[in-house]
C-alpha cells in the first residue's frame, strides 16, 4: 500500500542578507526532512519556534516551493502543481483564518467554487456543517458571532469541503481553552475514522501529541532528530532534545512527572537546547546573550 | 496567622453600552505570607479581573467594584487613599507581566526603565539611594534572574533580547523593591515550552529563596501544579473549588473541576475514565 | 551599521525619486501639445524668431536628446535661462529661495511648537473638553483654505488691529543685505543687527501663521492618535503597575514612542507646505521662489517652471532624508533593525 | 433569521452614527450642498446672475434681506454665485475621486499582494508623486496647456490616486499576512477571488473614510487653483475666483471675499466631519 503522504529529503533555505541587502549566507530552515504517513495514520511533528515545522506545512500546501526533495501524495509527486485538492489545512488561529467580512457559508463555498464542485453547493455546505456538529443555519453567521471552538469547526468543515485525503493540522487547538480543545480533538478523531482521513499534526504540545498521534517526529533546527511510535519515543527518548522537551512539559499528575526525563542543570537552571547539546558534546556552554 | 493578601467577597460588574454584566460574584481568596497560591480558570472566568482589582488597575468606569474587601497586610486596599495605594504598587506587592514582547517600552534601555521604576519606588518608600546605588541594584536584580551578562543586558534595548530574556527582565522588574507579594500573570505562556520551563523554575527558585508570597494567575493546570501548593479554581466569576494543589488534582470534588482536569491531555497517554 | 545601511538605501531611493521627478517635469514641459518657443514669444513673433529660439533651446533635437540635455544640465545644477527675466534660472532661484526657506522653516517650527503639545493635551484629557477643543481646531484648521486664512489674518492684523506688517520681508527701504545664509533672522543675528532680526520676525509672523495652521492641526491630530495608541500598550500599564508617576509616564514612556508618526507626517506635509507657500507668498507679497514660480507659470516661462518644481522636489527629498535621521534618533528599533516597523 | 441579523446590524450602525453629532452635521452639510448644487437654477434667488450679468447700480451692496450674501463689484448676487460655484467644486471633487479612488485602489491591491517588481514600480511612482504637490502639478499643467476645469481635474487626479494606493497597499500588506488569505490560497481560490473577495472587502471602510476626507481636500486644492487664476475661467462662478476678486475690495467690501471663503470652508468641513464620523463608526485606524 502506498503512503498517503511521503516527504523525501526536503530542503528549504532562506537567504540571509546583510544590512545593505547583499546575500551573505543562508539559513537552512528545513534541512533534509523525510517521513511517511500511512493512509489513515496520524503523524505528529513536534517542535518549537524556528524548528521549521511551519515551513514544512507551507511546502506541503504549495505555498512555498522546496529547494530540494520531493513531496508525494498517494505516491504521486505534487511539486509544481498549483492546487492540491487532496490535501487541505486547518490553521492555528481560528480567529484569523476566517475572513471577518464573509459569512460561514461564503467561506465554506470558496473551495467548492475553486474546485468546481458540481452538485448542490448549498446542500453540501449544510452537510459539512452537520459533519462538524454545527447547526445548518450557521451558514449565515459571521465569524464574530461564533466562539473560538465553533470557528475552528467551521475551518475544519471548509478544509473537508472537497473531500481531501490528507489534513495538515497546524497547532489547531493551541488558541483554545482546554475543555474546548478536548472537544475539537474528539471531533477530529471521529472524522478521521469516518472519512478515512490522514493527519499531519503539527504542535509544540507534547501531551496532546501523545494522545492524538501514532507516530511522532521531533524537529530541531530543521532536522528530525528522533522519530518513532509516540509511546516509544515518549517513554524511552533517544535524543537529548526530545528529553529536554519532555522534561519541560508542565504536567498535572505524579505519574506524568515520573515519566519526565531528568535533565542536568547548568548553573542551577534548566539548560537551553543549545547549552544541553554543547554540554553533551563536551564543550563549555557558551554565553548566549543575543 | 492572618493572610498577607485576603480578598473577601469581591464583586465587580462591567457596564458597556448601557448593559451591565457581573463578572465577579463574591470572590474570596487568601494568600498567606510566603505561600504559593494559584488562581486557575479558562478564558472569561474572571481571573484577570481579580488580578487587576488587586493591583488597582481596573479601569473604573466601565468596571465597578460594588462589594468586598481586598485586605493587604491588614489594610483594605479599596478604602485606602489613592496615594497610599500607589505607594504599595511595585513595592510591597508587584506584578510579573505576561507578554515579554509588549510589556517593555521599546525606546528606552533596560537599565533606563528599571532605574526609573526604582527611583520612584525609593521616593515613595522614603529610601535614599543615588544614581549609582540604583544602577548597582538593577545589575544585582538582573543577576538574580540569572542573566548571564547583566551589564550588557542593562545597556540593551528590548528588541535586542530574546523572548526568554525579556521575560527575565520582567521578573527582575517585579523584584526591584523587594516585594512581599508577587502576582504573576501567566508568565511564559507566550514562549516556547523549553523557555517556559526555565522561567517557571526560575520563579519557583526565587520565591523560595526570598520567602515571597506568590499568586500565580493561569489557565494551565500544569503550570498550577509546577508553581503552587494551594489552588483556587475559578469559573464564571466564582471560586468553584479550592484546596491544596496535589489533593485537589488527585480528588476534585466539584463536577466543573473534574471535567476540567479530565480535559487535560496526559503525557502518559489516555487515562481510562 | 544597520542604520547607515538604512540611510544609504533611503538616499538611493531619493535619487531615484528625483530622476523620476525630472522625467515627469520634462514630460509635462515637452510632450504636451504646443510649442514652448511659440508660447514664450507670443503669437506676434515671426517664424524665424521662433526657429531661432527653438534651436537655442534645443527643441529641434529628438526628445531623448532633449531629455539628455535637460538632465545633464540638472546634474551640473544648470537650470537654463529664464525667458522672462532673461537671467539664468539658477540666479533667480538663488535670490528667491532663501525667502521661501525662511518662511517654510518658521512655519514648521510654529506647527510643531504648538501642534505637538496640543496633541499631547488632547490625548491626556481624552474625551473631555480640551480634547474636543483640539479636535475641533484640527478639523477647522485642516479645511480652511490657506488663501482664506491668509486673507483673514491680513485683514485682522493688518487693517483692523494695525500691529503687524502685511507685506514683504522687511520694511520698504531697509538697507540690509542677507548675504551669508539668505535667511534674514540668521544673517541679522550673525551681523549683530538685532533690529533687523526683530523686523524680520514681525514680517514673518503672519505669513508663517497662515501657512502653519493646517499643518499644526494635522500635527495635533497625529500626535493625539499616536499618543492614544501608545497609551494602550502593555508597557504603559506595566509602568502604572510599578507606580511610575503620571508625569513621567506621559512624557517619558508615552511621548517618545509616540513621536515617530508626527515626524514622518511632517516630512510628507512638506510637499503641501510648498504648495501652500505659492498662495501665501502671493498674498503677502513675499519675495520668494513660490511667488517667482507663479509669475513663471502665468507667463509660460518653461525653464523657470521646471526649475522651481525641481528645486521644490529636491527640497522635499532632502527634508525627508533629514527626517529619517531624526526618526532613527527617536526610535532605537529603526536604528537597530535598519528598517521601519 | 440572517436577514434579521443583517438588518439589526445596519440599524445598529445607523444608531451609532446618528448618536455622533459631528458626523450627522457633516452628513447634513454634504447632502444639502449636493442638493443645492444640483438644484441651483431652481433655488437661487437670481439665477441669471450666474453668468456675465452686470448691474452697476447695485454693486458692492452689503448683506441684506434681498441679497443675503451681498453683491459683488458688478452688482451680482453673491449667494447665487456661491451656490453655482458649489457645482464647480463638487464636480471637481467627484471627477477627481471617481478616477483616483478605483485606480489607486487597484494599484494598491496589486502592489501589496503581488510584491516584487509590481510593488517596486508602483510604490516608486507614488514616492515621486509625494514630492510633487497636486497644487503645483495642476499649476504647471494649467500653465503649459490652458487653464480649464478639465485640465485641473486631470492634473489633480493624476497625482491623487497615489494616496489611495499607499493606503490600500499598507492595508493589503497587513491583511496578506493573515491566515484567512493563506487559507484561501490553500483552498485553491483564484487570485481574483483573493484580491476582490477576501482582501478588498476588508479595506472598504478605510477607503470610504479616506474618500470622504479627500472630497474636502480636493475642493480646497481646486479653490486654491482658481484663487490663483488658473482654474475655471470667468464668467462661470467659482468660489476660489470669487475670493480672489473680492479680496480687491478688502476690508471695506469684506463680504465679497469672506462669504465665498466661508462657503468653501463649510463644504470642506462637511466632508471632513462625515469622514471622521465614518472613521468612528467603522473603527478604522487613522488614515491620512
Amino acid at each position: 500500500m502506498t503512503a498517503a503522504l511521503e516527504i523525501r529529503d526536503l530542503v528549504k533555505t532562506y537567504p540571509v542578507r546583510n544590512a545593505f541587502g547583499r546575500v551573505s549566507g543562508a539559513v537552512r530552515a528545513v534541512d533534509g526532512v523525510s517521513f511517511t504517513i500511512p493512509s489513515g495514520g496520524v503523524y505528529g511533528l513536534a517542535g518549537e519556534s524556528g524548528s521549521g515545522k511551519s515551513t514544512i506545512a507551507r511546502m506541503i500546501m504549495g505555498l512555498t516551493e522546496p529547494d530540494e526533495g520531493d513531496i508525494l501524495i498517494d505516491g504521486v509527486s505534487v511539486l509544481g502543481q498549483g492546487e492540491r485538492a487532496k490535501v487541505q489545512m486547518v490553521f492555528q488561529n481560528p480567529g484569523a483564518s476566517l475572513n471577518p467580512r464573509r459569512t460561514v457559508g461564503q467561506s465554506i463555498k470558496v473551495p467548492l467554487v475553486a474546485h468546481t464542485y458540481q452538485g448542490d453547493r448549498k446542500g453540501r455546505i449544510g452537510d459539512l456543517l452537520d459533519m462538524v456538529q454545527l447547526p445548518r443555519h450557521f451558514a449565515d453567521r459571521y465569524p464574530h458571532e461564533l466562539s473560538g471552538g465553533q470557528k475552528q469547526r467551521v475551518a475544519i468543515a471548509r478544509a473537508l469541503a472537497v473531500s481531501p485525503r490528507l489534513l495538515v493540522l497546524d497547532e489547531p487547538t493551541s488558541a483554545l481553552d482546554v475543555s474546548v480543545q478536548a472537544k475539537v480533538i474528539d471531533l477530529l478523531e471521529e472524522l478521521g475514522r469516518q472519512l478515512g482521513l490522514t493527519y499531519l499534526f503539527i504542535s509544540h504540545d507534547l501531551s496532546l501529541m501523545r494522545n492524538f498521534a501514532q507516530t511522532v517526529g521531533v524537529l530541531y533546527l530543521g532536522k528530525i532528530v528522533e522519530t518513532g511510535p509516540v509511546a516509544r519515543v515518549f517513554e524511552r527518548p533517544g535524543h537529548d532534545y526530545t528529553r529536554l522537551l519532555l522534561a519541560s512539559v508542565p504536567v498535572i499528575s505524579t505519574e506524568e512527572a515520573a515519566m519526565r526525563p531528568v535533565i542536568p542543570l547548568i548553573n542551577g537552571e534548566m539548560p537551553t537546547a543549545e547549552d544541553l547539546m554543547a554540554l553533551r558534546a563536551g564543550l563549555n556552554p557558551k554565553e548566549t546573550a543575543r | 496567622m492572618t493572610a498577607l493578601l485576603s480578598v473577601q467577597g469581591l464583586s465587580v460588574s462591567f457596564s458597556t453600552y448601557g448593559r451591565t454584566a457581573e463578572v465577579l460574584k463574591g470572590v474570596s481568596l487568601d494568600v498567606p505570607q510566603g505561600a504559593q497560591v494559584a488562581l486557575v480558570g479558562e478564558s472569561g472566568s474572571g481571573k484577570s479581573v481579580t488580578m487587576k482589582a488587586i493591583m488597582g488597575l481596573l479601569p473604573q468606569p466601565p468596571a465597578r467594584i460594588h462589594a468586598g474587601k481586598i485586605m493587604f497586610d491588614g489594610r483594605d486596599l479599596l478604602t485606602l487613599p489613592e496615594r497610599e495605594r500607589v505607594a504599595l504598587r511595585g513595592t510591597a506587592m508587584s506584578m510579573v507581566f505576561q507578554d515579554p514582547m509588549s510589556s517593555l517600552n521599546p525606546v528606552w534601555t533596560i537599565e533606563d526603565q528599571l532605574t526609573t521604576i526604582l527611583k520612584y519606588a525609593d521616593r515613595r518608600l522614603g529610601r535614599d539611594r543615588d544614581r549609582r546605588g540604583r544602577r548597582a541594584r538593577v545589575i544585582e536584580v538582573l543577576s538574580q534572574v540569572r542573566m548571564r551578562d547583566p551589564e550588557r543586558v542593562a545597556q540593551s534595548f528590548p528588541i535586542m533580547l530574546s523572548g526568554g530574556m525579556r521575560q527575565r527582565v520582567l521578573i527582575a522588574m517585579a523584584l526591584l523593591s523587594e516585594p512581599r507579594l508577587l502576582i504573576a500573570d501567566e508568565p511564559g505562556t507566550a514562549l516556547d515550552v523549553t523557555t517556559q520551563a526555565q522561567i517557571l523554575k526560575l520563579l519557583r527558585d526565587l520565591v523560595e529563596a526570598q520567602g515571597l508570597a506568590l499568586l500565580m494567575i493561569t489557565h494551565n493546570l500544569g503550570v498550577v501544579r509546577e508553581t503552587s501548593n494551594y489552588v483556587y479554581v475559578m469559573n464564571k466569576g466564582e471560586i468553584v473549588e479550592e484546596g491544596p494543589t496535589a489533593g485537589l488534582f488527585a480528588e476534585p470534588r466539584q463536577q466543573y473541576t473534574r471535567d476540567l482536569i479530565a480535559a487535560v491531555p496526559r503525557l502518559t497517554g489516555r487515562v481510562a475514565l | 551599521m544597520e542604520f547607515l545601511a538604512f540611510l544609504a538605501r533611503r538616499l538611493a531611493w531619493s535619487l531615484l525619486v528625483l530622476v523620476g521627478l525630472s522625467v515627469v517635469i520634462f514630460v509635462i514641459a515637452r510632450v504636451v501639445p504646443g510649442d514652448p518657443a511659440r508660447m514664450a514669444l507670443g503669437p506676434r513673433a515671426s517664424a524665424e524668431q521662433v526657429t531661432e529660439l527653438q534651436e537655442k533651446l534645443g527643441l529641434n533635437l529628438p526628445l531623448y536628446q532633449q531629455y539628455g540635455l535637460f538632465i545633464g544640465g540638472l546634474a551640473r545644477g544648470e537650470l537654463g535661462q529664464s525667458l522672462l527675466t532673461e537671467r539664468s534660472v539658477n540666479e533667480d532661484i538663488r535670490t528667491t529661495f532663501p525667502a521661501t526657506l525662511e518662511l517654510v522653516l518658521t512655519t514648521v517650527f510654529i506647527a510643531f511648537l504648538f501642534g505637538v503639545p496640543l496633541g499631547v493635551a488632547a490625548a491626556r484629557w481624552k474625551d473631555s473638553w480640551p480634547d474636543n477643543l483640539v479636535r475641533a481646531f484640527a478639523i477647522v484648521a485642516a479645511v480652511m483654505p490657506t488663501f482664506f486664512i491668509a486673507l483673514l489674518l491680513q485683514v485682522l492684523a493688518g487693517y483692523v488691529l494695525q500691529i503687524l506688517p502685511t507685506t514683504g520681508r522687511l520694511p520698504t527701504g531697509t538697507d540690509f543685505e542677507a548675504n551669508i545664509t539668505g535667511l534674514l533672522i540668521v544673517d541679522g543675528l550673525l551681523k549683530g543687527q538685532f533690529n533687523i532680526v526683530f523686523e524680520a520676525m514681525r514680517h514673518l509672523l503672519l505669513p508663517a501663521l497662515a501657512l502653519s495652521l493646517a499643518t499644526m492641526g494635522q500635527m495635533a491630530r497625529i500626535t493625539r492618535a499616536s499618543m492614544i495608541d501608545v497609551s494602550r500598550q502593555d508597557y504603559m500599564e506595566a509602568a502604572r503597575a510599578f507606580g511610575v508617576p503620571d508625569r513621567i509616564r506621559l512624557f517619558k514612556y508615552q511621548l517618545r514612542p509616540a513621536f515617530v508618526p508626527p515626524l514622518t507626517i511632517m516630512g510628507l506635509e512638506f510637499a503641501s507646505l510648498i504648495g501652500g507657500a505659492f498662495v501665501v507668498e502671493l498674498i503677502f507679497s513675499w519675495p520668494g521662489m513660490a511667488a517667482y514660480g507663479i509669475r513663471a507659470i502665468t507667463q509660460k516661462d518653461l525653464n523657470a517652471i521646471m526649475g522651481v518644481v525641481m528645486v521644490s522636489g529636491v527640497f522635499f527629498v532632502l527634508v525627508n532624508l533629514l527626517i529619517d535621521v531624526l526618526v532613527g534618533l527617536v526610535d532605537p528599533r529603526i536604528r537597530i533593525r535598519g528598517r521601519r516597523a | 433569521m440572517s436577514d434579521l441579523t443583517a438588518l439589526s446590524n445596519s440599524y445598529q450602525n445607523w444608531y451609532r452614527f446618528s448618536r455622533n453629532p459631528t458626523a450627522v452635521i457633516g452628513l447634513i452639510i454634504v447632502v444639502v450642498s449636493i442638493l443645492a448644487a444640483i438644484l441651483a437654477p431652481h433655488i437661487t434667488p437670481y439665477p441669471d446672475h450666474a453668468g456675465a450679468f452686470v448691474d452697476f447700480r447695485n454693486r458692492h451692496q452689503p448683506p441684506s434681506w434681498d441679497h443675503w450674501f451681498g453683491t459683488d463689484n458688478v452688482g451680482r448676487d453673491i449667494l447665487t454665485r456661491v451656490i453655482f460655484g458649489l457645482r464647480v467644486s463638487l464636480l471637481l471633487a467627484f471627477v477627481v475621486l471617481i478616477i483616483a479612488v478605483p485606480f489607486g485602489t487597484i494599484m494598491g491591491l496589486l502592489a501589496g499582494y503581488f510584491g516584487g517588481w509590481t510593488e517596486i514600480v508602483i510604490m516608486r511612482l507614488t514616492d515621486i508623486a509625494l514630492a510633487l504637490p497636486p497644487l503645483i502639478m495642476a499649476l504647471a499643467v494649467a500653465a503649459v496647456l490652458e487653464p480649464s476645469l478639465m485640465n485641473a481635474m486631470l492634473a489633480i487626479a493624476s497625482l491623487w490616486w497615489t494616496w489611495h494606493t499607499r493606503l490600500v497597499y499598507s492595508m493589503v500588506r497587513q491583511i496578506r499576512a493573515l491566515e484567512y488569505v493563506e487559507a484561501a490560497e490553500t483552498l485553491g481560490a483564484s487570485k481574483f477571488h483573493i484580491l476582490f473577495r477576501e482582501i478588498l472587502p476588508n479595506c472598504v471602510s478605510a477607503i470610504a473614510v479616506k474618500t470622504s476626507l479627500d472630497a474636502g481636500f480636493v475642493i480646497l486644492v481646486g479653490a486654491s487653483l482658481s484663487f490663483l487664476g488658473l482654474g475655471i475661467q470667468p464668467p462661470t462662478p467659482d468660489l476660489g475666483t470669487m475670493v480672489a476678486d473680492g479680496a480687491q475690495g478688502l476690508p471695506d467690501y469684506w463680504w465679497e471675499s469672506m462669504l465665498p471663503g466661508v462657503s468653501i470652508l463649510f463644504v470642506a468641513l462637511g466632508f471632513n466631519l462625515l469622514g471622521d464620523g465614518l472613521r468612528d463608526l467603522f473603527d478604522v485606524e487613522d488614515v491620512r
